[in-house]
């Protein structure tokens, strides 16, 4: 019974731990995409955030000078995204690929530059980095609840208020919303803004609260798998957040998995559930969740002439 | 007050504008050199000595430059169908895995000149295979080319690590890598075919694989703007509604065009296992895919911008290797910041230059 | 002293890029009075009343409002100002509800529910006094055209809206609601509204306007009080040339029957009938008119009748060739047999903006001789192609290099028709053959189409215009609700009977 | 003074600062320049191709001697070594028959066994966590030698063993190798091995994070986190890149094959300030015994890569 209790609190636990950046990531892609600007830049703003995140945490010796540094850093990309592609109509996918892999590159040369590690921070100890808050062995830091709360907050703003209401409009016909005399690029500036500030905090959680300090391409695709919940979530908060967490149930499961014998079948091939998580969101895609409709101004870029 | 804005000539359009791309991006990143305490112009001059410099540097940009071009139409094939493939990484990986179980299997029963082009056509048929699967879920089940390449590149990554250490390792060997190629299965280096007619050039990693690539070009040319199915194809990118108008199957198109891309992509392999390696190792895409991206937006998805643009990609990454080597504090990276900011400033900032240069244009035209 | 004028508009200028779309336009709208403009397509008329609105920026000039300067910088000033807009195209939010579009942009706070309540009084309000009834909490993308454009309406009087702006208004109704409309606008005026009202039609312009400007190439060319004119001097001032509204053509000379459709429907995914029960012949050496209001199965029964959409059930036969669920066929396979379409929507599905005019000319045809021999697309036999089209059918400007997007609208339309007929087809389908397209151009386009009846063409027009069917049908069906609720022959056919048909209130 | 040497050294992917394999060599060629104060240039490629051509580069430019660092070097390195007969290279991992070339292998079954004894010493639960980056071959040989050790010390442990993942970031990827540990530590585990790369600094961190014992590799990590580091199984390839480079500066460099076991003091476990508190005398006396009979050949610690497979 205690057993039973144990194994499903550190299951939980540890779901929730590989779900906190998904879950932050797929908000912030959220406002973003709700409001037709397509994010696939997720992966490098919340690489740039936790490097950035760790290099002042270990600065400044403190975690949460830290976060704020990675929010900061994860704004400025979002800016540049916004830039390329609501003032500057460009293409927002290529946008976002760009972003990665300046952000993969340039965390490195940045690193190597300043700390001489290749590409390393400094290891964050003490209060350079964010620790458990409640219950030691889950690791439930700070962020793990804003992550949980961020989700009831962007559905109330994105069904209760103004700001979401016009979010909404401005994802599906950004025309109406331009002849009702609301700013366009405005709104989308600051759909973009909020997705630069969970970006941020993901890669905060990263390098200074699930991690000691930033590594090489520390992200490793989870932006990817973001994304992918927020298309098997259809773009609603709470179904988002369901996708995140069995990406990270699943990534529990798998890590339980390595080596275990399945009878009749032998071991497990560890590639195999290594690439689980993407093998299952292809099936899931393919198959299972429907045809999930993208907000219809999502990816095109507002042209109008003045 | 406002400058009259004209509409760019087209000479503008086609060659100024993706100089002027190219630029912007090179000035930035000269701001992040000077950053980080490099003098900017001793870089760019080290840069472009270590690019072509030497036969030998030529050599290897040229072995880059390669790469690219297969990468890059591997892109702007899929482009043309409206298609955004971001799984050339993975289809050169399965691709380099196709062309070399052609020459494992082969390799000791078959002449160089019929199992070359086999293996080719196994590297090709591969990628396509690989691009497929994709291809398909877009078609038939709707779900985003864009995300399902992504997540294929993942899933090529652990098939390959799973064969090289599982089934293929040759017996004995420390690292997961396959028995060497029999010479029937090697695309001769450049420098020993040179020496075979009379030039003698310095030894590098360009091969023959070369002309593969500038056959490619020609042919994706002829393709796309010379046949009819070609036209469909552009057709589909442009206007899926007009391309079933005009009889298409978009479902077959788009497997189509995706087997095209992924094929291309394919032929990475082939310089690198036949004509560099000779063995399947692991993990030799090592980024081709998605410097393809960045390859086909400058070269305006067109085969000729593609080999230039994949000369400029190729020069860089050898150049890069060399200023590395004389710059400690130049880590390879800085390449990889360069092509990222290639690819914003020529693609998703493209209309950066425009107004200026329209304003510019139209002044001196008064 | 009068009242200053509800708008004076002085001077208004406006490019895009090398495109003079508005030269120094200026004119007076009267305060509670219906002005109408007038013009032929791309005449500026949408461009001024954007500029007006906010949402173009003018290049010059001088906007005021009741005696008072007024920039215009976005539509917020213009919303501020009391000047509302129905635009040619709709600008609402498919997903939304009534009310949420009603909402977007005046909601009252930070929060929302505050002001949906509000806002549900007021629309019960105005439903009453304008009597425009709609479900607050219907999404829209459910609505019909009708239904949507008052909601339109709605929006513009629940933020106040003084001067109200239409685009085109009756482009989408049918007569009755047309009528209503109308009804509407007078209501409005009787409370000191002052409307603008944008149209191709004649008739509407001498039913319901109090002044009528004329716009052509930018610049207003003439003021009328509309009680001292009439269509034909409109049409002549519009155009710069004098015009045949009438369309004269001999009595059809019938032949075998080419096209003949039987029990055809068509169920989409949803399980919504689309077709039901469709019956039809067409003969050679005739012009069958479909009329309806848009989205009653119209541009269905056209993808059908052209392989871009395989029928549910039923079946019909085209030069011998029968079709129906379990033998399907392509569009490609229907040229073959000498079927040629002109689609509703020249943009979406008959070109490719992106491609040259010459390209666009080949768009079906692209692998057929003499365009495509062994495999390979030859450049030179399609321009030569596309320039005897273009010398053909007067498309203007006569370059098989531009792009074909950058052609206006009715150039397009007839580069498409010259395409479509240039194979001398044996089943013509045109569907919206003029839609938007300019009196000039019409006339042109109508006479075209005669004439390839003469040659023994079997043509199947589809069309929202009652006076474009009229005029050129040899027989009109009427299609309502998916199904064709009415037959009648040309000359017994009058508009009335056929807009109440239109509506499902009639069957003939 | 003398005709000092030039030397060069060419690293494997994942840099120089690798915190354990590549950083190991750094380490030692560090010291190399700090005793001889002959500068040492190096570089680090990007992908597998720039071996060769550093390779030759710096044979063209007189470089002497070249360590190539890492068994993926090997092919490029048979070419380059025939091309010039008469520049001295040193290869780490993997043996490349030449007569100018110096190759370098360790036993890292050996050193593995070691440690595999103190975690089974030192686990309470009988339970002992492995942390691998990628499934190859070189990585099952630590890990089976760390079984057998395991098993030798106590027969009913268990052995809980995860990869990272199948990409190069499977070395590189500290936050997949913590929560890989902590996966190992819910299933009871209190002691854990990485032998990962830069991906083993997430396991270090997390087993310190837990406040359960980790083991470094390749280097001595005991620094990191003093107090939960249990121990490292030292690889000395810093002692490797010391020697060619010092042994070419006095004139013995010698070309042919050197297997560095625990006799050769090639492979070995760290005891040092900052884990002698974790080291029982008991424990250390019984891995000093394992140490001996290895050495005597009295346990022979079963090799992975002889016949692919850890029997
Ligand atoms: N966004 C734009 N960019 C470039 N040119 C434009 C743009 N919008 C309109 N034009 C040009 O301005 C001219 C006026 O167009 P406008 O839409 O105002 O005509 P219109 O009188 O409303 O025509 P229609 O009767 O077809 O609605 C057209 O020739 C068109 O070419
Ligand atoms: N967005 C745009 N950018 C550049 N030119 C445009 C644009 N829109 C329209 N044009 C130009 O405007 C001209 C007319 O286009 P437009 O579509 O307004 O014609 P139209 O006769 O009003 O057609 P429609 O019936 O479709 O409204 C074309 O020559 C085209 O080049
Ligand atoms: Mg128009
Ligand atoms: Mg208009």
């Amino acid at each position: 019974m205690d057993e039973a209790f144990s194994f499903v609190f550190l299951m939980v636990a540890a779901t929730l731990r590989v779900a906190t950046p998904l879950v932050l990531c797929a908000m912030g892609g959220l406002f973003s995409e709700k409001s037709g600007i397509i994010d696939v830049g997720l992966e490098g703003k919340m690489l740039m955030a936790a490097f950035f995140g760790a290099a002042t945490a270990s600065v400044s010796g403190s975690a949460w000078v830290g976060v704020a540094a990675a929010i900061v850093a994860a704004e400025a990309l979002a800016l540049l995204h916004g830039f390329a592609c609501i003032t500057w109509r460009g293409n927002q996918v290529v946008s976002g690929v760009a972003i990665n892999i300046i952000a993969a590159g340039l965390t490195v040369v940045l690193g190597n530059a300043w700390f001489a590690r290749g590409g390393q921070t400094p290891a964050l100890v003490g209060d350079q980095r964010l620790m458990s808050l409640f219950f030691p062995t889950a690791g439930d830091n700070a962020i793990v609840y804003l992550a949980l709360l961020s989700v009831p907050a962007t559905w109330w703003i994105i069904e209760r208020t103004r700001f979401g209401l016009r979010l909404r409009a401005v994802g599906e016909m950004p025309l109406a919303v331009d002849a009702a005399g609301i700013s366009v690029t405005w709104l989308r500036y600051r759909a973009v803004l909020l997705c630069g500030l969970l970006a941020g905090l993901a890669g905060a959680y990263l390098s200074v609260a699930q991690g000691a300090g930033f590594g090489r391409d520390m992200t490793a695709g989870q932006g990817f798998i973001a994304l992918a919940a927020i298309i098997f979530g259809k773009w609603r908060p709470f179904p988002a957040f369901g996708a995140c967490l069995m990406f990270g149930l699943l990534d529990a499961i798998a890590i339980r998995l390595q080596g275990v014998k399945v009878s009749g079948i032998g071991e497990v091939p560890v590639q195999l559930i290594l690439a689980l998580p993407y093998l299952l969101t292809m099936f899931l895609l393919a198959g299972f969740i429907g045809r999930a409709v993208a907000p219809k101004a999502a990816g095109i870029p507002y042209e109008k002439e003045r | 007050m406002r400058a009259l804005r004209r509409p760019l000539p087209p000479w503008a359009d086609i060659v100024l504008l993706p100089v002027i791309n190219v630029a912007l991006a090179f000035l930035t990143v000269g701001v992040l050199v000077a950053l980080i305490g490099v003098n900017p112009l001793h870089a760019l001059k080290l840069l472009i000595g270590g690019a072509i410099g030497s036969s030998e540097s030529i050599g290897y940009t040229l072995y880059y430059t390669t790469n690219f071009i297969f990468t890059g139409l591997a892109v702007a094939v899929a482009f043309h169908a409206g298609l955004f493939n971001i799984g050339g990484e993975g289809q050169a990986y399965i691709g380099g895995l196709g062309c070399g179980l052609a020459v494992l299997a082969l390799d000791r029963y078959l002449p160089g000149w019929i199992l070359i082009p086999l293996a080719i056509a196994a590297a090709a048929l591969f990628g396509a295979a690989w691009a497929a699967v994709p291809a398909w879920m877009q078609a038939w089940r709707g779900s985003h080319v864009v995300i399902t390449t992504i997540m294929f590149n993942f899933v090529a990554s652990a098939l390959m690590v799973y064969l090289m250490v599982n089934v293929l390792i040759a017996p004995g060997s420390m690292t997961p890598q396959s028995r060497n190629f029999g010479p029937a299965g090697k695309i001769p280096s450049m420098h020993d075919a040179l020496h075979t007619i009379g030039i003698n050039v310095a030894p590098s990693a360009l091969n023959l694989s070369i002309l593969l690539a500038i056959l490619c070009c020609v042919g994706v040319w002829v393709f796309l703007w010379h046949t009819p199915w070609g036209y469909a194809l552009r057709t589909m990118g442009h206007n899926p509604e007009a391309a079933v108008y005009a009889g298409t199957n978009l479902k077959s198109m788009t497997m189509l065009a995706m087997c095209l891309s992924g094929g291309l992509a394919g032929f990475v392999g082939v310089n690198e296992l036949m004509g560099v390696h000779q063995r399947i190792v692991l993990d030799f895409p090592a980024g081709y895919g998605f410097a393809g991206i960045a390859v086909a937006l400058m070269g305006r998805s067109h085969p000729f911008g593609i080999v230039l643009a994949a000369l400029l990609f190729g020069a860089l990454q050898q150049g890069g290797a060399e200023l590395a080597f004389e710059i400690p504090s130049m880590t390879r990276e800085m390449v990889v910041v360069i092509q990222g900011l290639v690819i914003l400033f020529s693609g998703a900032l493209a209309h950066l230059p425009r107004p200026w240069l329209q304003s510019l244009l139209a002044l001196r035209s008064s | 002293m009068t009242a200053a004028p509800a708008i004076e508009l002085r001077g208004i200028d406006k490019r895009f890029g090398s495109v003079h779309a508005v030269r120094g336009v200026s004119l007076v709208i009267e305060k509670g009075a219906i002005t109408g403009i007038v013009g032929e397509n791309g005449a500026g008329k949408s461009t001024l009343m954007s500029i007006l609105y906010g949402l173009y920026r003018t290049d010059g000039g001088e906007i005021l409002v009741e005696g008072e300067s007024a920039p215009m910088d976005s539509p917020r000033d213009a919303i501020a100002r009391g000047i509302g807009m129905v635009h040619q195209h709709f600008m609402l939010v498919d997903t939304f509800t009534v009310l949420e579009n009603l909402v977007l942009g005046a909601e009252g706070g930070p929060l929302l529910a505050g002001g949906l309540a509000a806002a549900r009084a007021e629309l019960l309000r105005l439903s009453r006094e304008y009597g425009l009834t709609v479900d607050p909490d219907a999404r829209v993308a459910d609505l019909s055209v009708g239904e949507q454009q008052r909601v339109e309406i709605l929006k513009v009087l629940f933020r106040g809206a003084r001067i109200l702006i239409l685009d085109e208004p009756s482009a989408v109704l049918t007569p009755q609601e047309t009528d209503q409309l109308f009804r509407i606008l007078a209501t409005l005026k009787e409370r000191g509204v002052s409307v603008v009202l944008i149209t191709h039609k004649l008739r509407e312009i001498m039913a319901a306007t109090d002044c009528v400007y004329v716009m052509r190439q930018g610049q207003v060319v003439a003021e009328r009080r509309t009680a001292d004119t009439n269509p034909e001097e409109l049409a002549e001032l519009m155009v710069g040339r004098k015009v045949r509204l009438e369309l004269d053509k001999a009595a059809p000379q019938r032949g075998e029957v080419r096209l003949e459709v039987e029990h055809l429907s068509l169920v989409d995914f949803r399980g919504v009938r689309l077709l039901d029960d469709i019956d039809l012949q067409l003969r050679a050496g005739e012009i069958v008119g479909i009329a309806g209001v848009s989205g009653n199965g119209q541009t269905e029964l056209l993808q059908v009748l052209a392989g871009i959409r395989a029928p549910t059930s039923g079946r019909f036969t085209v030069c011998g060739r029968t079709v129906d669920a379990a033998h399907a066929i392509d569009p490609g396979e229907m040229r073959d047999l000498g079927l040629a379409h002109v689609p509703e929507d020249r943009h979406r599905q008959g070109m490719v903006a992106a491609f040259r005019a010459s390209e666009t000319s080949i768009l079906g045809y692209h692998d057929e001789p003499p365009f495509s021999h062994n495999y390979i697309l030859s450049n030179p036999v399609v321009g030569a192609h596309c320039a005897k089209l273009m010398e053909q059918f007067d498309v203007r400007p006569r370059l098989p290099g531009l792009l074909s997007g950058n052609f206006s609208g009715g150039n397009q339309q007839k580069l498409v028709l010259a395409r479509e007929m240039a194979r001398k087809p044996k089943v013509l389908l045109v569907g919206q053959p003029t839609r938007g397209v300019d009196i000039g151009a019409i006339e042109f386009i109508h006479r075209e189409l005669v004439k390839s009846r003469d040659a023994g063409c079997a043509v199947l027009v589809v069309s929202v215009e009652l006076d474009e069917i009229l005029s050129l049908a040899d027989r009109i069906l009427v299609m309502f609700a998916g199904r064709i609720v009415g037959e009648v022959e040309q000359g017994l056919a009058d508009e009335r009977t056929l807009g109440l048909m239109m509506t499902g209130a009639k069957a003939a | 003074a003398q005709t000092a040497v030039k030397p060069a050294v060419v690293y494997a992917n994942g840099g120089k600062f690798d915190k354990s394999f590549n950083e190991g060599v750094s380490n030692g060629v560090e010291k190399f320049k700090a005793e001889t104060k002959i500068p040492v240039v190096d570089f680090e490629p990007a992908n597998e191709t720039q071996f060769e051509q550093a390779q030759r580069r710096f044979a063209q430019r007189g470089q002497d001697p070249i360590i190539a660092v890492g068994f993926s070097q090997a092919v490029a390195l048979e070419k380059v070594a025939k091309e010039f007969p008469n520049t001295r290279f040193t290869i780490i991992d993997m043996v490349v028959p030449q007569p100018n070339v110096q190759s370098v292998l360790f036993k890292e079954h050996e050193g593995s066994f070691l440690v595999g004894v103190a975690a089974a010493l030192a686990s309470k639960s009988g339970k002992i966590g492995f942390v691998g980056g990628m499934d190859i071959p070189l990585i099952r040989r630590f890990q089976c030698g760390y079984e057998q050790g395991i098993k030798y010390a106590d027969p009913k442990a268990e052995l809980i063993a995860n990869m990272t993942g199948t990409t190069p970031a499977a070395w590189n990827d500290p936050g997949r190798g913590a929560e890989l540990a902590k996966g190992q530590f819910d299933r009871g585990a209190d002691v854990v091995y990485a032998a990962a790369g830069n991906t083993g600094v997430g396991v270090l961190q997390a087993a310190k994070d837990r406040g359960k014992l980790a083991i470094g590799v390749d280097s001595n990590q005991n620094y990191l986190h003093p107090g939960t580091m249990l121990t490292s199984m030292l690889k000395r390839v810093d002692l490797a890149a010391y020697q060619s480079f010092k042994a070419a500066n006095d004139g013995t460099w010698k070309a042919g094959a050197q297997v560095l076991g625990l006799k050769e003091g090639g492979v070995d476990w760290a005891l040092d300030q900052f884990n002698e508190k974790l080291i029982t005398p008991e424990m250390k006396a019984k891995i000093d015994a394992a140490k001996a009979d290895i050495i005597s050949g009295k346990i022979v610690v079963h090799d992975y890569m002889s016949n692919n497979a850890c029997k």
